[in-house]
């Protein structure tokens, strides 16, 4: 199905219509004079450190120190040579390649770094690992959320997904004493509430966006009445699980920078890196995957090529949700150690804005949730050295972010067609 | 294999869809079915194909009973189904299209698309077909995508195949193509039934004809028998198969089209230098093989595309740079392409679907709110005047056919005073009493002085309703000539041959 | 279920006390490991000594504060307690309306025309002067720290979380001044009043991520202040494998917190559990004086909790130390700042 | 979720459907009957199929389903079912006496309370239902005209606390004259949660950004945005070190409408009003029209020269303004004594499922606000009497709504014929 292909056009007189977007001179400029207001009228006259080295990597990289005054002035001047630059190409007819707002952005985010904890070190590694992990569960709802809009069924209820991961993975792990029980029981947690998805959606036709919604509420307030019936009454019967702790993987943890991010992690984050991999490998190149895609691009057609739509749906949409349990897994026996109310705390959907930002794809989704990670670990490690912002302000940095994000650079995102409706055969 | 359907019957609710239908197809012919709008072809088809469970009768394939629970049990015992509406999914390449279903697979279910794609090309290639397998399927002309999904039947070894208006969405030429096609399988042993409203192809190719109407077989024809006679045995009455048109009497109103270029997101230029001029009381056919710039056109012409440069005037005022509901005001009527997806909001209904370009002003909206009396009124007139086949003005267009739902289209849009009617596609899909409603009313308002652009793939029709004749190629005009041109001329200008002697 | 069927016992006990005290918890719920659990803590223990049945009902919302009060007065409550300050307003309106039941507010004066005195004779503020306790807290802290930074992260900048950073950090500097150490606070900001706060008072990815980013910051003494955020707190660190101490907040998380009992420094102490069951002791003889309570250095009602297991880590002199800081402090040489005072 | 894309005929129409269950199934209904004779026809036959007999078995399922869950979780039927074996009549009647009792309470704390002797206090409950569903009944509202555009409005949240914001200040830091006072605060409330709202219709529109998520950010940054002023004087009571506003002042309030014993206040009567409107602008107004064409085929929409974009940011101006206007009940009305960012209490996601049970037409939203009200009422009774956790209402709460939208599912399990059934599609 098409989307939106045209819009208004706006000038009434002129015979020739202007569709060049200003967008990036537009929003360089209002960076460069951010940057010039703020890196240099409000900087401290301090270096900034940037570490990028833990206690054990294999080698030692120095600790870079960047001047924040200076550090401020170059980046106002690239930003503002970015906005003119880029203006000329684009009133020129040219095409800006993309790698100049990728620097532009990385150079624009070097410049608030710098100048947020000038006179202190930000710990790079550890800025990310942090960003990774804070992530975590987000990749795993937002997969969950990729493959059951996939296959047609619009997942709004990735929180409860999440949520009866979170609560079945602490009472289960505590009751076996074993983590790896809880996470099992968590991705079973999350398929049953797909189950509920599935078969109201799919087999009662009810509107999918109401079934989620509904069901939010429903985990929400199961979980928490049972939370306060039974858990609080023996948290160390039934909520003070084994939890999972980081396992480094020799040699490559010793990387210095990639290795204490990506392999000093726990089991469920490798775990993580297989599905994603597995998700997006076998999204596009197995008969899993095609058949999966066919019925929520074009039901009707996978039907009439003998695929049983209904069927397909509702097992893809169990694993969407044993994926998205997985990552409620990972919330309480990982990272808090024991189920709480609501511990979930929106990330379902937080998660759900990645599948639209990252739209529908497995990777580009994973890359949204990671963005969301980065913004929300900054925003604690800056606070943590004390920034010059108010701590309200520092806590809507990935919220705006986010938002800057799908505004400036994803704009109009096309879901799989069949998205949300409901496949009635004739 | 011979295929017998006996004593179909397949109710939707109150109505009754096929009523006792039987139908036998013999090994190696060509049956066609003719049948109006809604007479419940495409519903018997969808029986045989195992998509529709029939309350009543049953499927003997080689005079066994058959059951096929779904369209997958039907692929096995052989049939396959070429539907209405393309099968196929927009996003996938060829070659994934025509695996899926039945896909070849290493070890535990990754692709084998070299299997798919060697199967694309050797049949593409015992046709003579030109089908890049890795093409993406929503890129393709529509001519090739019904390739695709001959292909795709074909790659399951179908032993019955079924066409649902194959030709509706093809070139003449694309056409000719087709019926050889069929001709040559039909000589390899595979059975057909082919379903169209074009009555040329039927006498060309069809072996057997059996008419349906309101859901019943009301006998067979015989593919000799006149133009005039299929008609009238479809349609129950007699057909007038020809346009009277009285000869154009030109007016001073005037679309004047000058260096129009309009170019895509990507920077291609769809339309390029583009100068014609349509004097009213007459109708400009634009013909040409889709794809070459005609669905830009009209769209430019309404104020949607806004990659446009150059003029377009309308009795001395510029339309380029105003916005559709600009250019409404200015007195244009739009038959869009595609009716379901622009022409009407399905979930509104028939009164609704009237007044939707008319939601601003008088006389349908007064101080902000709806008068629905004034409109139940119009609507109501119209569906009378337009012969809509509804239940009432109340009822969703969703719920129309086809042809009704085009009549709706037009009654919404021929009711306004109009200073430029721009009609695409105005009849594809239709059954001939249809067509021939729609073209009198596109006659009609040529005769009110009106410029008329009438944009078809469909040669009978261009030659029918045309005062003039242009032909696109490539997003130019390659020639403008009378109506009264050859077809097989006309033909060769479609395919981008230049003609040198132009018409005034 | 063979077990034996209890005996149809006609309630032995001829003179049960008519008295039902029952208790509103504000949005964090009784679960809340903070002033909402302690203050039922505090009233479970009160009736069952008494003997008496209870009522407690929570709220999830701030628009649940009257109907709940109002549901507990048509069930006859002769006390009720509110917990927070969100509850201020609804108490005073409730106890204008209903001057034969008493009411307790815990952490809140029942002040809201500020004319400095309760707006209800039959409301008893339950109030707690925590930025000494906070204070001395933060003075052992500098001085158990060996990396030389104490953090601390909060719920929400909110004054009744504040406090006990600000008072930490107090401590921390007067240690600084006192020793001629360099011990840096992470998290708060004494000047500018903020810090490091994760937005909510739930124990997730966030608290476990603020936690995460002071010890990446050297901090090995932290002060999570919000409920049950300390919880994300042990997990990190434990995962993080170092030799971190926790400093707990309300109760004394070293006897509470059983499974993380080893992580404990000490804990900033409010004895609201105390003060709530005496209130409603007090209040079941039929008469209640509701001149404020205020929990103090100096009554005890504030205060730190022993060591424990630290005890023998922390400085030889430290106890000694921080009686002297105490008494400093209750006799006022030592100013303590806070937004009570 | 997906834009809205139009539906081709061709895969519109299910075909075991009935005309009342597809109003669930379909985003936005279809448009409104002008006929009499239609309507009436309609009306009689959603009776006789069964309509309003299958929305009370779907509470009733729901109600089941919850007193399971009461009656596990209750103390007493744990000690009965000990013994079981020694008397099990005592378990039947700790159940009876659990299940019941709670039901019984949601009943006296919703609509009518028996243990009191004059009629007046009695039905107190149910004013109380209708304070909850007042603002319940607005952000619904504001959803449900999103919705009919095709847009799904998250945003409740942040469009209330802003409107709260605005409202707030209006009413305690300006000086008006009495009645002027409490229209201007309520209208400033309305222009808050319009402006929160227009923020994520102007991006739509603007640069395609999916509302979905902008929405969802939106709340978080106006919570944090409001936390922040609380810290300031703008919002802040300056007496008091508390995030916390000041009082709205008593010319700022809406008066109650049945004196003081009553808390219920005009604000019910406005979104009375409000209700009224939405209906009009939905069903009757040009501009509502536009607002059906393009939730249901943006593109017919836009070659019939309606402005989609421009659609889209009148429309979440309005469905914020809703929003607001819930907010300005709540401050100016209900919890008239100062608020804290806790303000929005839930209501922005309640506000979905009530729209969404509403099936996004005014009225029915309405009809789902009173339920929710109810809902709400009634569950301070329940916990305050029966020491049940409110948590069980969340779940009874969306069992109902799943029901009253599944009524095969609820045909099944009361063994009720399925309409439409034939020989050969067994439906079980
Ligand atoms: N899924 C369906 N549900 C209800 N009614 C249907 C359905 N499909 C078809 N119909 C009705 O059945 C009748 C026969 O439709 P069918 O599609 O078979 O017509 P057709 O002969 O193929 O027409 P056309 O030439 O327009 O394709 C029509 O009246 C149509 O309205
Ligand atoms: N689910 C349905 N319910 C009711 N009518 C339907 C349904 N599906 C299709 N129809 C009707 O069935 C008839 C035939 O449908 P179909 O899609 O085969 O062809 P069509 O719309 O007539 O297409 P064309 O005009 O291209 O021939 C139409 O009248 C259509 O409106
Ligand atoms: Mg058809
Ligand atoms: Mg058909």
């Amino acid at each position: 199905m098409t989307f939106i292909k045209t819009s208004e056009s706006k000038g009434h007189s002129g015979s020739k219509i202007d569709r060049r977007s200003w967008k990036m001179p537009v929003a360089f400029a209002i960076v460069s004079l951010i940057s010039g207001v703020l890196f240099i009228g409000f900087a401290e006259d301090a270096p900034t450190g940037f570490d990028l080295s833990t206690g054990t990597d294999l080698f030692r990289l120095p600790i870079i120190q960047l001047p924040a005054l200076a550090t401020g002035v170059i980046v106002t001047i690239l930003m503002a040579l970015i906005a003119v630059g880029s203006a000329f190409m684009i009133s020129q007819d040219r095409k800006v390649p993309t790698w100049v707002p990728a620097f532009g952005a990385l150079f624009a985010l070097t410049g608030f770094l710098t100048w947020a904890a000038a006179d202190e070190t930000l710990r790079v590694p550890e800025l990310l690992a942090g960003s990774l992990v804070l992530a975590v569960p987000l990749i795993f709802g937002a997969l969950g959320g990729v493959i059951s809009e996939r296959a047609g069924v619009v997942n709004i209820a990735i929180e409860a997904q999440l949520l009866a991961g979170a609560f079945v993975a602490a009472v289960v792990g505590t009751i076996t004493a074993s983590p790896f029980a809880g996470l099992f029981a968590a991705a079973v947690a999350g398929m049953l509430v797909s189950f509920l998805l599935s078969v109201f959606s799919i087999r009662y036709l009810v509107n999918q966006i109401i079934v989620g919604v509904v069901i939010n509420v429903l985990v929400s307030g199961l979980t928490g009445f049972l939370y306060s019936q039974w858990l609080v009454e023996s948290p160390e019967r039934l909520n003070n699980p084994e939890g999972f702790s980081a396992v480094s993987i020799p040699i490559l943890s010793g990387i210095p920078i990639i290795g204490p991010v990506f392999f000093k992690q726990t089991v469920i984050v490798y775990l993580l890196y297989i599905i994603v991999a597995a998700v997006a490998f076998a999204l596009y190149r197995t008969r899993w995957g095609l058949r999966l895609r066919a019925v929520g691009e074009h039901p009707k057609a996978a039907d009439t090529v003998g695929i049983n739509v209904k069927l397909t749906r509702f097992w893809n949409v169990a694993l969407a949700g044993a994926i998205a349990g997985l990552g409620g897994a990972f919330i309480t026996l990982s990272q808090t150690g024991q189920f709480g109310k609501d511990v979930t705390a929106g990330a379902g959907f937080i998660a759900l804005a990645a599948v639209i930002f990252g739209r529908w794809d497995p990777i580009k989704a994973t890359l949204a949730a990671l963005l969301f990670g980065f913004a929300s670990n900054l925003q604690n490690a800056l606070s943590v050295v004390g920034s010059p912002v108010p701590s309200e302000f520092m806590l809507m940095l990935p919220y705006v972010v986010t938002i800057i994000a799908v505004a400036g650079l994803v704009g109009k995102s096309r879901p799989p067609a069949a998205s949300g409706t409901p496949y009635i055969k004739g | 294999m011979k295929l017998e359907l006996r004593g179909i019957t397949k109710r939707f609710g109150d109505l009754v869809a096929n009523d006792h239908i039987d139908l036998i197809i013999e090994e190696g012919e060509i049956h066609s079915l003719l049948g109006e709008n809604g007479a419940g072809k495409s519903t018997l088809m969808n029986v045989l194909y195992g998509l529709y469970q029939a309350e009543e009768g049953e499927i003997l394939i080689d005079d066994e009973v058959r059951h096929f629970a779904g369209p997958g049990d039907a692929m096995r015992s052989g049939i396959g189904m070429v539907h209405q509406h393309f099968m196929l999914i927009p996003v996938f390449t060829v070659a994934e299209n025509v695996a899926l279903g039945h896909e070849e697979v290493y070890g535990p279910g990754l692709l084998n698309l070299e299997a798919a794609r060697t199967l694309v090309r050797d049949i593409s290639a015992r046709f003579g077909f030109d089908l890049d397998p890795d093409a993406r399927v929503e890129d393709l002309p529509v001519g090739v995508q019904q390739r695709v999904e001959i292909v795709k039947a074909l790659s399951r070894e179908a032993k019955v195949l079924v066409f649902d208006e194959p030709t509706a969405v093809l070139t003449p030429q694309e056409t000719n193509e087709f019926m050889a096609i069929m001709r040559q399988l039909k000589s390899e042993g595979t059975s057909i039934v082919f379903i169209t409203h074009k009555l040329r192809e039927v006498r060309e190719v069809a072996d057997r004809i059996t008419v349906i109407r309101l859901g019943k077989v009301v006998g067979e024809a015989d593919p000799n028998a006149d133009k005039e006679e299929l008609a009238s045995l479809m349609v129950g009455r007699a057909v007038d198969l020809t346009i009277d048109k009285a000869p154009a009497k030109l007016t001073d109103n005037a679309l004047i089209i000058d260096n129009l270029s309009i170019a895509d997101e990507f920077g291609h230029r769809a339309v390029r230098e583009l100068s014609v001029t349509v004097q009213g009381g007459e109708i400009l056919a634009i013909a040409g093989v889709q794809g070459n710039g005609q669905t830009e056109l009209a769209e430019a012409l309404l104020g949607m595309q806004d990659r446009a440069s150059g003029s377009i005037t309308l009795n001395g005022k510029e339309l380029l740079g105003l916005n559709a509901r600009q250019i409404l005001d200015e007195g244009v009527g739009y038959v869009p392409e595609d009716r379901t997806l622009d022409g009407l909001v399905g979930g509104f209904s028939i009164a609704e679907n009237l007044m939707l370009d008319r939601s601003d002003g008088a006389p349908f909206v007064r101080r902000g709110t709806l008068q629905t009396t004034v409109l139940n009124e119009f609507a109501t007139e119209k569906l009378e005047s337009f012969d809509i086949r509804a239940q009432s003005i109340q009822e969703s267009v969703s719920q129309l056919s086809g042809g009704n739902q085009q009549k709706v289209v037009l009654a919404r849009e021929l009711s306004r005073e109009l200073s430029l009617l721009v009609a695409s596609q105005p009849t594809r899909g239709l059954d001939v009493g249809s067509i021939e409603f729609v073209h009198e009313q596109i006659v009609g308002v040529r005769d009110r002085g009106v410029p008329v652009i009438v944009v078809s793939t469909e040669l009978d029709e261009v030659v029918s309703l045309a005062d003039r004749i242009a032909v696109m190629y490539k997003g130019q005009i390659v020639g403008i000539v009378p109506a009264d041109t050859p077809r097989e001329q006309l033909g060769l200008m479609m395919a981008g041959e230049r003609i040198t002697e132009e018409a005034a | 279920g063979c077990a034996a069927a209890p005996e149809e016992t006609d309630a032995g006990s001829g003179e049960t006390l008519d008295f039902l005290p029952c208790m509103v918890s504000d949005s964090g719920g009784f679960d809340d490991k903070s002033f909402n659990q302690l203050g039922y803590e505090g009233i479970e223990t009160a009736a069952n000594d008494l003997g008496v049945e209870f009522l407690t009902v929570e709220s999830t919302s701030d628009a649940d504060y009257a109907p709940n009060i109002e549901s507990l007065i048509a069930e006859g409550c002769d006390l009720i307690v509110t917990v927070g300050f969100n509850l201020s307003a609804a108490t005073v309106e409730f106890a204008l309306a209903n001057p034969d039941v008493n009411f307790a507010i815990v952490d809140d004066a029942a002040d809201n025309d500020f004319d400095g005195t309760t707006d209800a004779d039959n409301i008893k503020p339950i109030l707690f002067d925590t930025a000494g306790a906070a204070f001395l807290a933060g003075y052992a802290a500098a001085s158990y720290s060996s990396t030389g930074v104490v953090g601390t992260y909060g719920g929400m900048n909110f004054p009744t979380v504040s406090i006990f950073m600000d008072g930490a950090a107090q401590g921390v500097d007067y240690y600084n001044s006192e020793k001629g150490a360099d011990v840096t606070v992470r998290g708060w900001d004494v000047a500018a009043q903020d810090g490091t706060f994760i937005g909510s008072f739930a124990p997730g990815t966030d608290s476990r991520s603020a936690a995460q980013n002071l010890i990446d910051q050297g901090a090995d003494v932290l002060l999570p202040v919000g409920g049950p955020i300390f919880q994300s707190a042990v997990e990190a660190i434990r995962d993080s494998g170092k030799d971190i101490a926790l400093i707990g907040v309300d109760a004394d998380l070293t006897e509470t917190e059983t499974a993380a009992a080893d992580l404990f420094l000490t804990s900033i102490l409010k004895q609201i559990k105390v003060a709530v069951s005496e209130v409603v002791t007090e209040a079941s003889g039929g008469s209640l004086d509701t001149t404020p309570y205020v929990g103090t250095l100096e009554n005890g009602g504030v205060g730190i909790a022993p060591f424990h297991d630290f005890e023998s880590k922390v400085d030889g002199g430290l106890e000694a130390e921080l009686v002297a800081v105490k008494d400093g402090i209750i006799s006022g040489d030592i100013a303590v700042k806070s937004y009570l005072n | 979720m997906s834009e809205p894309t139009p539906q081709k005929p061709e895969d519109q129409k299910p075909e075991d459907q009935k005309p009342e269950e597809a109003a669930l199934t379909e985003s936005a209904e279809n448009s409104e009957t002008n006929q009499d004779t239609v309507r009436w026809t309609n009306a009689f036959r959603e009776i006789t199929s069964g309509n309003a007999l299958l929305s009370v078995l779907a509470v009733v399922l729901a109600i089941l389903i919850g007193g399971v869950l009461i009656a596990l979780t209750d103390s007493d039927v744990q000690d009965a079912a000990g013994y079981f074996f020694a008397r099990p009549w005592d378990l039947f009647a700790a159940i009876g006496s659990a299940v019941g009792g709670a039901y019984l309470a949601l009943f006296q704390g919703s609509v009518y309370d028996f243990r009191r002797d004059d009629f007046l206090s009695a039905i107190k409950p149910l004013t109380q239902t209708l304070v909850f569903a007042t603002p319940l009944i607005a952000a619904g509202l504001g959803v449900a005209i999103a919705f009919r555009v095709g847009l799904f409005n998250i945003g409740g949240r942040g469009q209330i606390i802003v409107g709260a914001a605005f409202a707030g200040y209006a009413s305690f830091a300006w000086d008006l004259p009495i009645v002027i006072h409490v229209v201007v605060a309520v209208i400033m409330g309305i222009i808050g949660g319009a402006l929160w709202g227009a923020i994520a219709g102007l991006l739509k529109a603007r640069t395609g950004a999916h509302e979905v998520i902008v929405t969802i950010m939106l709340n978080y940054v106006a919570y944090y945005l409001i936390s922040f002023l609380l810290r300031t004087d703008l919002l802040k009571n300056p007496g008091s070190n508390n995030p916390k506003t000041p009082p709205a002042a008593d010319s700022a309030v809406l008066p109650p409408l049945f004196g003081d014993a009553f808390k219920l206040h005009w604000g019910f009567i406005v979104v009375i009003a409000g209700t009224v409107l939405a209906w009009w602008l939905i069903e009757r107004s040009s501009l509502g029209f536009k607002f059906r064409a393009v939730g249901l085929n943006p593109h017919a929409a836009r070659v019939a020269g309606i402005k989609v974009e421009r659609l889209y940011v009148y429309v979440m101006l309005i469905a914020g303004g809703y929003a607001g206007l819930a907010a300005s009940t709540e401050v100016l009305g209900t919890t008239t004594s100062g608020f804290t960012s806790g303000v929005d209490a839930g209501i922005g996601f309640d506000a979905i499922t009530v729209a969404l049970l509403g099936r996004s037409t005014p009225w029915g939203t309405f009809a789902a606000g009173i339920l929710f009200g109810a809902f709400k009422a009634g569950g301070f009774t329940m916990q305050a009497s029966q020491s049940i956790p409110i948590d069980i209402v969340l779940v009874v709460q969306s069992l109902i709504v799943l029901f009253i939208a599944a009524p095969p599912l609820v045909r099944a399990v009361f063994r009720l014929p399925q309409p439409g059934a034939r020989a050969k599609k067994v439906v079980s």
